[in-house]
C-alpha cells in the first residue's frame, strides 16, 4: 500500500531523518514510536507531502514519487490529523467535517450561487455521509457548537472525523491520543480499531503510550534521533535490545 | 379527521388496534425517532407493514403463540414493533431495564423462560452472550444496531434486517398466515409480562391482558380526551409500567405520536425540539428539573435575577388558582401581574424546557412533594398527580381537571372502586387489575384478596373531597412508642423537596422519636458553597461541613412546621439528623432501580449509624463499602457528625420556602 | 423572550439547512421585506430615498463583496473602491459601444470586468500574505483610478473625465424616479445577498473559511489554495463591480474615476470591521452605521454646541465626524473584534435562552 | 548626463525623506508587531503642532522642539494605553484596522485643535541651490535636501545603535516576536510599547518638519505614509538597514521614472510608480530585502 524507501531529511544542518524504509500493508495499523524528537512527526509530513525530504522516494499504491505535495496527497486518498489540533476555528464542527469533503463536492460556482437544484441535493448527500461519522464517533450532542468551545478530547475526536470525511484509504494519526486520560484514550482506541475494521482503511499511528501501541498496532516502526532502530510486530520490537536502550536512555 | 373516540369493540387486541389505525388514519405519522440529525417518521400503514415483516420473520425462526419475547434496550421504534410483533403471534413481550447488569437479566431469563431476544445493541447483546450458558433456553438474539459486531459468530444471533428480509419470504410463502394469528388473539390473552423491581424479595412478573391494559387506557383517554394529533415524547425505561401506558397501550388506543430521542443524553434538546402536548415524569425527573432551574437563575444577571423572582412569587400566589380556572377568587392587579409573567418569565421559560405545548403533564411511581407540585402547576403547566402500581395498570385514581388538591393523588377512576382495609391499607377493585404473577401463584394470592380486591400496600384514606391521600407503604407504616403514626416516605418527601436534600431515610418505627438520614444534592449544594467561596474536596468533605449541617438544620426545621400542624402526624417530627457520608446508590443495593430507598436494607447496613442518632452522641466513626463505577470495591471512613434539631409546638401551616 | 422553539423539529436535511430554520426568524425576515419593498416607498421622502437609503445599499453590496475577501477568505484587500471603479467605467462603456446592451446586462458585464482586474490583483495574493498583500491592493488602488483618468478611450473622451451616465431603462421602464431607483437597487443588492449567503454556506464558503483559520491544513485535506483564494478575489470584486456600477448611474449619475478614493476605499472597510467581519448581516449593518453616522452627526453637532454655548466654525463638523469614525473604530476593536453582526448574534442567543443564563 | 545626476541626487535625497517616514513604520513594527498605519498622521500632527505652538507663543526654535517633542511623547504614551493595552493578543489584522482609526482620529484632531489653513514652517534653511557644487558639477542640488539628508541619516544611526546594543533595544526586539513570551520573562510589555511609540512621535516630528518646511504643512502631509509603504516593501518590515536602503531606490526610482517615463504615459505616474515596483519585486521575494524568511512550523 505504502513504502518509504530511504527518506532523509535536513533543516540546514539539523539532520531530522537518515535513510528511514519500511512499508505499510493494506488494512494495517502501523505504529511508529521513539522518544521525542525521534523525527516521527517529521516522517508523516514527509508522506504527505507538508516537508519535502532531500533523498528516498515514497511509494503509494502503483505510484512513486521523490516529491509529495499536500494537495495531492489528499487526492489520492491520504488525510491525516495534525499533532497540536489544526481545525478551522471560525467554523461549527459540522462544517469541519463538511470541509473534509470537499474533494467530493464538485458543483460550479453558479449552482452553488443559486443553492436550489444540483448544489442542494449534493449538499444534502454529504451531510448524510458526515451526519454518520457523526453518529460513528457519538459527537451528536455537539453537532452545532463552534469548534473553539469544545474540550480538548472532543476536538481531538472531531478532527479524526474531519480526517475520515474524505473517506481515506491511508489514515495518518499524528498522536491521537496526548493528553488525553484513561477514558478518553480507551474510546479513541475503539473508534481507530472501529475505522480499521468498518472502513478497512489503512493506518499510521505516532503514539508515546507504549500500552495503546503494543495493544492496538500489527506491526511497529522504532525511531531514534533520525534513524530506524527496530521494524516488526510489537513484540518483537519489545524485547529488542536498541529499541529498550532508546527508551531507557543508554548513553550514545 | 376521525374524532378520537374509542376504536370499535372489534379491535380489542394491541395488534388489531394496530390495524384498525392502518385502516382508519394510515397515511398519519404515527412514530418518529431521531437518527443521523434529522427525525424519521413511519405512517401507521408503514408500522403495519413493518410489524407483519418482523412478526412473520419471528415465526419463520420458530416462535410459537404463548412464548415470550425478551426486549432489551433505549426507546427505539423497532423495539415497540418487536413487542407489536410478538403480540400479533400470540406471545408475550418482556421488556427489561435497560441500565440493568447481566446477572440480574439472567433471573428475569429463566423465570420467564425466554427463547427469543430483540436488543436495541451491541451492549445489551453482549450483557445476554455473557449469560447464556445459565439459560440453556435463551435461543435467538436479533440486534437493531450493528456496530461493532460485524464479526459476531455466535449461534443465533440476527440482524433485525435479515429477520424482516426472512419474514418477507416467509409472509409471501404463507399468504393468510398473519391475518390468522391476529385473528386468533383474544382479549384474555396475556399482552405483556411486566417484572416489579419490588422493594423486597426477587422481582415478580406482572401478566396483563389486552383486556385489562385496553381498558385502563380507554379510561384515561376519556378521562383526559386525548386524540390522535397529541405528541409524546417517550424516553421512560420501557421496562417500566409508567413507559408501557404512556407510549403503547395509550399510544395504540388514542393513535397519538410517539417521538423516541436520538440518544439519553439529548433528551433534554429533543423534547424542546418535539414540544409534546402530554408528557409523564416520575417525580425524581421533576425534582432534578427545579434543582437545574434554580442553579441556572442563581447565576443569571442581578436584573434577571429580580424579575424572575418577582414573577415567581406571583405565580406562586395566584398560578395555581389560575391554573384551576378559579381566577374570579384573584386580584385583578395579580391577574395583570400573572399575564406579564406569561409574556416575559413563564413562557420564555416553559418554552426553554420544551413544555410550552403541554394541555396534560402527569407525575406518579412516587409520592412528590406539594410544593414541588405547586411550582409547576404555577408556572402555567397543567401537573397532575396520578397513583396506581405495575400491577393496576397505573389506572387507579387521577386528579380530575381544575381538581387538583397539592398532597392529595385523585379521586378514583371511572370503573375504579376504593376501600380502606382496617390496617389503613388501601385496596383496588379495578378492570384494569393485571391477570396474575408469573408462575407465582402463592405472590398472586397474597396480593389479590379473595374477594377479587387488589391490596395496594399503601397507606392512606379519603380526605374531606373524596380525594385519596397516600402516606406511605403499609408495611413501613409505623407507631412511634406513644401511638402516633410514623409515615417515613411521608416525612421524606417533605424533606426531598428542598433542592439541597437528594435523598432522606426517615426512622423511627417502635422509637420514641423521630430521627433521619440526609443525602445531600452535590450540584445544588455544590454550586452553593463555590458562591461562599466554601472550598471543599468530594462529596464527604461537603456533607461534613458546619455551613452545610446549618442549611440543613433550616429545612428540618421547616419541615418540623408543616409536620406540626398535621394533625395526625403532629408529633412524628424529626428530632435528631445526619448527613450520610456518601451517596446513597443502586449499584451498592441502597436503592432500587427506579432510586426508590430500600429502608431495611439501609437500616441494617448503617445499624451503627441508627443507633447513635438514638445515643446522645454527637459523632460517630463509620466504615462503609463502596463499588466505584468500573466495579472496583474500597471502603469510605469518615466521622459524621450529629445535629438535634428544636421540635416546633402547633404552629399555623408555615409556607416551605 | 420571543422566541417559541418548542415544537419546531426538522425531519429532512433540506430543513434542517435552510436560510431560516427557525420559525420566529422566518417571520421577521418576511416583515422585514415587506417593510423594504411596500411600506417604505410609500412613507419615505425623495430625500432619505436618495440620500440615505440609495447609498446604503449600494455601499452594502460593496460592503459585502469586500466582506466576501476579507470576512470569509481572510485577504485583507484595500483596493475596493479601485474595483467599484473598474465596474462603473465597464458598464458605462458596454452600454455605449454595443447597441440594444440592456442596462442589466451593462452592470453584469461591468462586474465581470471588475471580477477579471481582481484576479489579476488577486495573483500577487498566493505568495504574499498579511500586509504585503494590503499593501498589493493598495498599489490597485492608485494605479487603477489614475488609469482610467488617463486613457481617454474609457471615459469617451470626454474634457473632464466626468461622463453624465445613460438613463437607466429596463425593458422600456424608465427608473429615473427616486422610488424606481430604490426598488431597482434594493432588487439587485436583495439577489445577490442572497447568492452571497448561498456561496458562504455551501462547499466554496467552507473553503474560503478553511484558507482563513489555517491554510496549511486546509491544503492537507484537498483545497487548492490558490484557486479558493482567487474566486475569493473574482467573487468580491464581480460585487465591488456591480455596485461601482450601481453607485455611478443610479445613485451619483456621473461616471467619474477619480471619485472611487482611497478615502472610499476606508469607508467600506470600516463597514465591515464595524459591522462584523465574516458576515453577510455585518456588511448590512456597517453600511447602514456608516452612512447614518455622518447625518446624525450633523443634526446633533449644532444641538450640542447650542447647549454648550461654543461657537463652532463652519468646517467642524467634517473634522468631529473623523475623530469619532477613527473613535469608533478603536471602540469596536476593543469592544467587540466580530462587530455589530456578533452584538446581533449575542443578543438573538439571549433571547432564545431567555431567562436563562446559557 | 548631467542632468541624470541631478535628477538621481535629487531622488535619492528625496528617498532619505521617504526612509525617514518609514523608520517610523519599522521601529514600532519591530517592537510592537504592529503596523501603525497612522504614523503619517503623527508626521502631519507633529508639523501642525510645531507651527502651531510656534505662532501662539513666538517662542525660539528649540524650546518649541522641546514644547512639540513633550506633546509627541505624551501622544505615545496615551496611544499606548488607550488603544494597545486592551489589544495585547488580538491577531496582528486587529491592530493594523485599530492604526487605521487612530490616524482619522488624529488628522480629525489635529484640524480640530489648529485649524486646517495651510502654514509656511521656515527651518531656517533656504532651498537654494549650493554654490560649490553647482559651479564644480553644474548639478543643482539644494541645501535643504542636503540638510535633510544629515539630519536623517544622524538619526537612523543613532537607532541602529539604539536597537542592537542597548539592553532597551533587545528588549524591543523579544516584544515583537512574542507578546507573551516577552511578558512571561517580566519585560514590562507597557512601558516598552510606551517608550518605542514616543521615539517613533519623535522621528514623526523629525520628518514632520523637514517634510512641511519642503511643502508646507498641510493635510497633504498624511499621504506621506502611502509614500512609505512601498520603501517598508522594498525593505522589509522589520530591518532598519531595509528601511533606507528601500527609500533611496524609491526615491531615485521615482524621481527617474518622472522625469523619463513620465511623459511617455501622460505624466502624474508618481502615485502609483513606487507601488508597482514594489508589488513586482514582492513577487519574486515575498518578505522584501533583509526580512527573514518565515518558516511555517505545522
Amino acid at each position: 500500500m505504502l513504502s518509504v524507501d530511504n527518506i532523509s531529511l535536513a533543516f540546514g544542518g539539523v539532520k531530522a531523518l537518515t535513510d528511514i524504509s519500511f512499508d505499510v500493508r493494506e488494512h494495517e495499523i502501523r505504529a511508529i514510536i521513539g522518544p521525542n524528537g525521534a523525527g516521527k512527526s517529521s516522517m508523516l509530513n514527509c508522506i504527505n507531502g507538508v516537508y519535502s525530504p532531500q533523498r528516498g522516494t515514497i511509494r503509494i499504491g502503483t505510484e512513486t514519487f521523490r516529491q509529495m505535495d499536500p494537495n495531492k496527497a489528499a487526492r489520492m486518498g491520504i488525510a491525516r490529523t495534525f499533532q497540536n489540533i489544526a481545525l478551522f476555528k471560525g467554523m461549527s464542527v459540522l462544517d469541519n467535517l463538511m470541509t473534509g469533503r470537499n474533494l467530493k463536492m464538485n458543483c460550479g460556482l453558479l449552482a452553488q450561487a443559486l443553492y436550489l437544484g444540483p448544489n442542494r441535493r449534493e449538499e444534502i448527500e454529504h451531510r448524510e455521509k458526515v451526519e454518520h461519522i457523526i453518529d460513528f464517533l457519538q459527537i451528536e450532542s455537539v453537532r452545532k457548537t463552534p469548534v473553539a468551545r469544545l474540550p480538548y478530547g472532543i476536538q481531538k475526536r472531531v478532527e479524526l472525523g474531519r480526517a475520515l470525511a474524505a473517506e481515506p484509504r491511508l489514515l495518518l494519526l499524528d498522536e491521537p491520543m496526548a493528553g488525553m486520560n484513561i477514558e478518553e484514550k480507551q474510546d479513541m482506541c475503539r473508534f481507530i480499531l472501529d475505522v480499521n475494521d468498518e472502513f478497512g482503511t489503512t493506518i499510521v499511528l505516532i503514539e508515546h503510550d507504549m500500552g495503546v501501541v503494543m495493544d492496538i498496532s500489527d506491526r511497529v516502526v522504532v525511531l531514534d534521533y533520525g534513524k530506524k532502530i527496530g521494524d516488526g510486530t510489537p513484540d518483537d520490537v519489545r524485547n529488542n535490545q536498541a529499541v529498550i536502550d532508546a527508551y531507557l536512555g543508554v548513553a550514545h | 379527521m376521525t374524532p378520537a373516540g374509542i376504536p370499535p369493540a372489534a379491535a380489542d387486541t394491541f395488534p388489531r388496534l394496530l390495524l384498525h389505525h392502518a385502516q382508519v388514519r394510515g397515511g398519519r405519522t404515527a412514530i418518529r425517532e431521531k437518527d443521523l440529525g434529522i427525525w424519521l417518521s413511519w405512517s401507521w400503514q408503514q408500522v403495519a407493514d413493518e410489524v407483519r415483516a418482523t412478526a412473520c420473520g419471528l415465526a419463520a425462526l420458530g416462535f410459537k403463540r404463548g412464548m415470550t419475547l425478551a426486549i432489551i434496550g433505549d426507546n427505539r421504534p423497532r423495539l415497540y414493533w418487536s413487542m407489536m410483533a410478538a403480540q400479533a403471534l400470540g406471545g408475550i413481550p418482556v421488556p427489561l431495564y435497560q441500565d440493568a447488569v447481566a446477572g440480574e437479566m439472567k433471573f428475569v431469563l429463566e423465570n420467564a423462560g425466554i427463547v427469543f431476544a430483540v436488543v436495541e445493541d451491541q451492549e445489551q447483546a453482549d450483557k445476554l452472550l455473557e449469560v447464556r450458558s445459565h439459560c440453556p433456553l435463551l435461543q435467538h438474539i436479533v440486534f437493531d444496531n450493528g456496530r461493532g459486531m460485524r464479526n459476531y459468530t455466535a449461534a443465533g444471533v440476527l440482524a433485525f434486517d435479515q429477520l424482516m428480509a426472512r419474514g418477507r419470504e416467509f409472509d409471501a410463502a404463507h399468504p393468510g398466515f398473519f391475518a390468522a394469528e391476529v385473528a386468533a388473539g383474544k382479549v384474555g390473552d396475556t399482552s405483556v409480562m411486566l417484572y416489579t423491581s419490588g422493594t423486597t424479595g426477587s422481582p415478580k412478573g406482572v401478566c396483563h391482558t389486552h383486556g385489562s391494559l385496553i381498558a385502563a387506557a380507554s379510561g384515561d383517554i376519556a378521562f383526559d380526551g386525548f386524540t390522535a394529533d397529541d405528541e409524546i415524547l417517550s424516553y421512560l425505561p420501557m421496562a417500566w409500567v409508567g413507559d408501557h401506558v404512556f407510549s403503547y397501550t395509550q399510544a395504540l388506543v388514542a393513535g397519538f405520536c410517539v417521538n423516541c430521542p436520538e440518544s439519553s443524553e439529548t433528551v433534554m434538546t429533543d423534547l424542546r425540539e418535539i414540544g409534546p402536548t402530554y408528557y409523564f415524569a416520575p417525580p425524581r425527573v421533576f425534582e432534578n428539573l427545579l434543582t437545574q432551574v434554580m442553579i441556572r437563575m442563581e447565576d443569571a444577571a442581578p436584573f434577571k435575577r429580580r424579575v424572575f423572582h418577582h414573577f415567581m412569587a406571583v405565580a406562586k400566589r395566584c398560578g395555581g388558582a389560575i391554573m384551576d380556572g378559579r381566577a374570579g377568587s384573584v386580584a385583578f392587579g395579580d391577574r395583570v401581574q400573572y399575564a406579564l409573567g406569561n409574556l416575559l418569565v413563564y413562557g420564555p421559560l416553559l418554552n426553554v424546557l420544551g413544555m410550552s405545548r403541554i394541555r396534560v403533564a402527569y407525575t406518579g411511581g412516587a409520592a412528590i412533594g406539594p410544593d414541588l407540585f405547586e411550582f409547576y402547576r404555577s408556572l402555567g403547566i397543567n401537573l397532575k398527580q396520578l397513583y396506581g402500581q405495575t400491577e393496576t395498570a397505573a389506572y387507579v385514581c387521577k386528579h380530575p381537571n381544575g381538581q387538583v388538591k397539592l398532597d392529595t393523588v385523585g379521586k378514583p377512576l371511572p370503573g375504579v372502586q376504593i376501600r380502606i382495609a382496617a390496617n389503613g391499607e388501601v385496596q383496588v377493585l379495578t378492570p384494569s387489575m393485571m391477570k396474575e404473577y408469573y408462575q407465582r401463584p402463592d405472590a398472586t394470592a397474597e396480593s389479590i384478596s379473595p374477594d377479587g380486591w387488589f391490596l395496594t400496600g399503601d397507606a392512606g384514606y379519603f380526605d374531606a373531597d373524596g380525594h385519596i391521600k397516600i402516606i406511605d407503604r403499609a408495611k413501613d407504616v409505623g407507631r412511634l412508642t406513644d401511638g402516633t403514626l410514623f409515615a417515613p416516605a411521608y416525612i421524606e418527601n417533605k424533606l426531598k423537596f428542598f433542592p439541597q436534600i437528594k435523598e432522606a431515610v426517615a426512622f423511627g418505627h417502635d422509637r420514641d422519636t423521630c430521627t433521619a438520614f440526609i443525602n445531600i444534592d452535590l450540584d445544588s449544594v455544590g454550586n452553593w458553597a463555590e458562591r461562599r467561596g466554601i472550598a471543599y474536596a468530594g462529596y464527604t468533605d461537603l456533607a461534613q461541613k458546619e455551613a452545610v449541617y446549618e442549611v440543613i438544620r433550616d429545612c428540618v426545621e421547616q419541615v418540623n412546621r408543616d409536620l406540626a400542624a398535621d394533625p395526625k402526624l403532629g408529633n412524628s417530627q424529626v428530632r435528631r439528623f445526619l448527613i450520610l457520608h456518601k451517596e446513597l446508590d443502586a449499584d451498592d443495593g441502597e436503592l432500587t432501580r427506579t432510586r426508590k430507598v430500600r429502608r431495611g436494607f439501609i437500616a441494617e447496613r448503617y445499624a451503627q449509624l441508627v443507633d447513635a442518632l438514638y445515643s446522645i452522641a454527637s459523632h460517630c466513626e463509620i466504615e462503609a463499602q463502596v463499588k466505584f463505577e468500573d466495579g472496583r470495591t474500597g471502603t469510605i471512613r469518615a466521622d459524621v457528625r450529629i445535629c438535634d434539631v428544636a421540635a416546633r409546638t402547633g404552629v399555623p401551616m408555615g409556607r416551605a420556602a | 423572550m420571543f422566541y417559541r422553539e418548542a415544537g419546531q423539529f426538522k425531519t429532512s436535511y433540506a430543513a434542517d439547512q435552510q436560510l431560516f430554520p427557525i420559525r420566529q426568524d422566518r417571520i421577521a425576515m418576511l416583515a422585514l421585506l415587506v417593510l423594504a419593498v411596500a411600506v417604505v416607498p410609500l412613507i419615505a421622502s425623495n430625500y432619505v430615498l436618495t440620500a440615505i437609503l440609495l447609498p446604503f445599499l449600494v455601499f452594502a453590496l460593496a460592503a459585502l463583496g469586500l466582506n466576501i475577501l476579507t470576512g470569509y477568505a481572510g485577504q485583507l484587500s484595500l483596493g475596493t473602491a479601485a474595483f467599484m471603479a473598474v465596474g462603473a467605467v465597464a458598464a458605462y462603456n458596454f452600454q455605449l459601444r454595443i447597441p440594444g446592451m440592456p442596462v442589466l446586462g451593462s452592470f453584469v458585464l461591468g462586474g465581470l470586468t471588475a471580477a477579471l482586474v481582481g484576479i489579476g490583483f488577486g495573483l500577487p495574493s498566493l505568495r504574499i500574505k498579511g500586509f504585503y498583500l494590503a499593501v498589493a491592493t493598495l498599489a490597485a488602488q492608485f494605479f487603477i483610478p489614475w488609469l482610467l483618468v488617463k486613457v481617454s478611450w474609457f471615459s469617451n473622451n470626454s474634457s473632464s473625465g466626468v461622463i453624465s451616465a445613460q438613463p437607466v431603462v429596463i425593458l422600456g421602464f424608465a427608473f429615473d424616479s427616486p422610488v424606481r431607483k430604490y426598488l431597482l437597487v434594493l432588487a439587485i443588492v436583495a439577489l445577490m445577498a442572497l447568492a452571497a449567503k448561498n456561496l458562504v454556506r455551501s462547499s466554496i464558503g467552507r473553503a474560503w473559511m478553511a484558507v482563513r483559520d489555517m491554510d496549511v491544513a486546509a491544503e492537507v485535506i484537498g483545497i487548492r489554495i490558490m484557486r479558493t483564494k482567487l474566486i475569493a478575489f473574482a467573487v468580491s470584486s464581480f460585487y465591488c463591480g456591480v455596485a461601482g456600477a450601481l453607485y455611478a448611474s443610479v445613485y451619483l449619475g456621473s461616471v467619474e474615476a477619480d471619485g472611487f478614493n482611497l478615502d472610499l476605499s476606508f469607508r467600506i472597510l470600516f463597514m465591515v470591521i464595524i459591522g462584523g467581519v465574516g458576515s453577510i448581516l455585518g456588511s448590512f449593518l456597517g453600511a447602514a452605521f456608516i452612512t447614518l453616522m455622518p447625518i446624525a452627526l450633523d443634526r446633533l453637532l449644532p444641538w450640542a454646541a447650542e447647549l454648550l454655548n461654543l461657537n463652532l466654525p463652519a468646517g467642524v463638523t467634517s473634522m468631529v465626524q473623523l475623530v469619532v469614525f477613527g473613535a469608533l473604530i478603536i471602540l469596536f476593536l476593543i469592544v467587540e473584534p466580530h462587530g455589530l453582526a456578533r452584538l446581533w448574534q449575542i443578543g438573538k442567543e439571549k433571547l432564545r435562552l431567555w431567562p436563562f443564563p446559557y | 548626463m548631467q542632468f541624470f545626476f541631478e535628477v538621481l541626487i535629487g531622488g535619492l535625497l528625496a528617498g532619505v525623506m521617504y526612509s525617514l517616514v518609514a523608520l517610523g513604520f519599522v521601529l514600532i513594527y519591530k517592537a510592537s508587531g504592529v503596523f501603525n498605519f497612522a504614523q503619517g498622521a503623527m508626521v502631519f500632527f507633529a508639523a501642525l503642532t510645531f507651527v502651531g505652538l510656534q505662532e501662539k507663543t513666538g517662542l525660539p526654535f528649540w524650546i518649541v522642539l522641546a514644547l512639540t517633542l513633550a506633546v509627541m511623547i505624551l501622544l505615545g504614551v496615551l496611544t499606548e494605553r488607550i488603544v494597545l493595552r486592551p489589544l495585547v493578543n488580538q491577531p496582528q489584522i486587529t491592530l493594523f484596522m485599530a492604526t487605521i482609526g487612530l490616524s482619522f482620529l488624529l488628522e480629525g484632531l489635529s484640524q480640530l485643535i489648529w485649524g486646517s489653513d495651510v502654514r509656511r514652517l521656515d527651518l531656517g534653511l533656504q532651498d537654494e541651490p549650493i554654490q560649490v557644487v553647482m559651479d564644480r558639477f553644474g548639478i543643482l542640488i539644494s541645501k535643504f535636501d542636503l540638510a535633510a539628508a544629515a539630519v536623517a541619516g544622524v538619526l537612523v544611526g543613532v537607532l541602529a545603535v539604539f536597537f542592537n546594543k542597548t539592553r532597551i533595544g533587545r528588549a524591543l526586539r523579544a516584544v515583537a516576536d512574542d507578546h507573551q513570551a516577552a511578558l512571561a520573562v517580566g519585560i514590562p510589555l507597557q512601558q516598552i510599547w510606551s517608550i518605542v511609540w514616543s521615539v517613533a512621535g519623535f522621528v514623526a516630528l523629525v520628518a514632520g518638519l523637514l517634510w512641511g518646511a519642503r511643502n508646507g504643512v498641510q493635510f497633504a502631509l498624511t499621504f506621506v505614509a502611502l509614500k512609505a509603504l512601498p520603501v517598508l516593501i522594498l525593505g522589509g518590515f522589520e530591518s532598519i538597514l531595509g528601511a533606507i536602503v528601500g527609500g533611496l531606490i524609491i526615491g531615485a526610482a521615482e524621481k527617474l521614472a518622472e522625469v523619463y517615463l513620465g511623459p511617455l504615459v501622460g505624466g502624474g505616474i508618481e502615485g502609483w510608480f513606487a507601488y508597482m515596483l514594489a508589488l513586482l519585486f514582492l513577487l519574486v521575494r515575498p518578505e522584501g530585502l533583509f526580512g527573514e524568511k518565515r518558516i511555517d512550523r505545522v
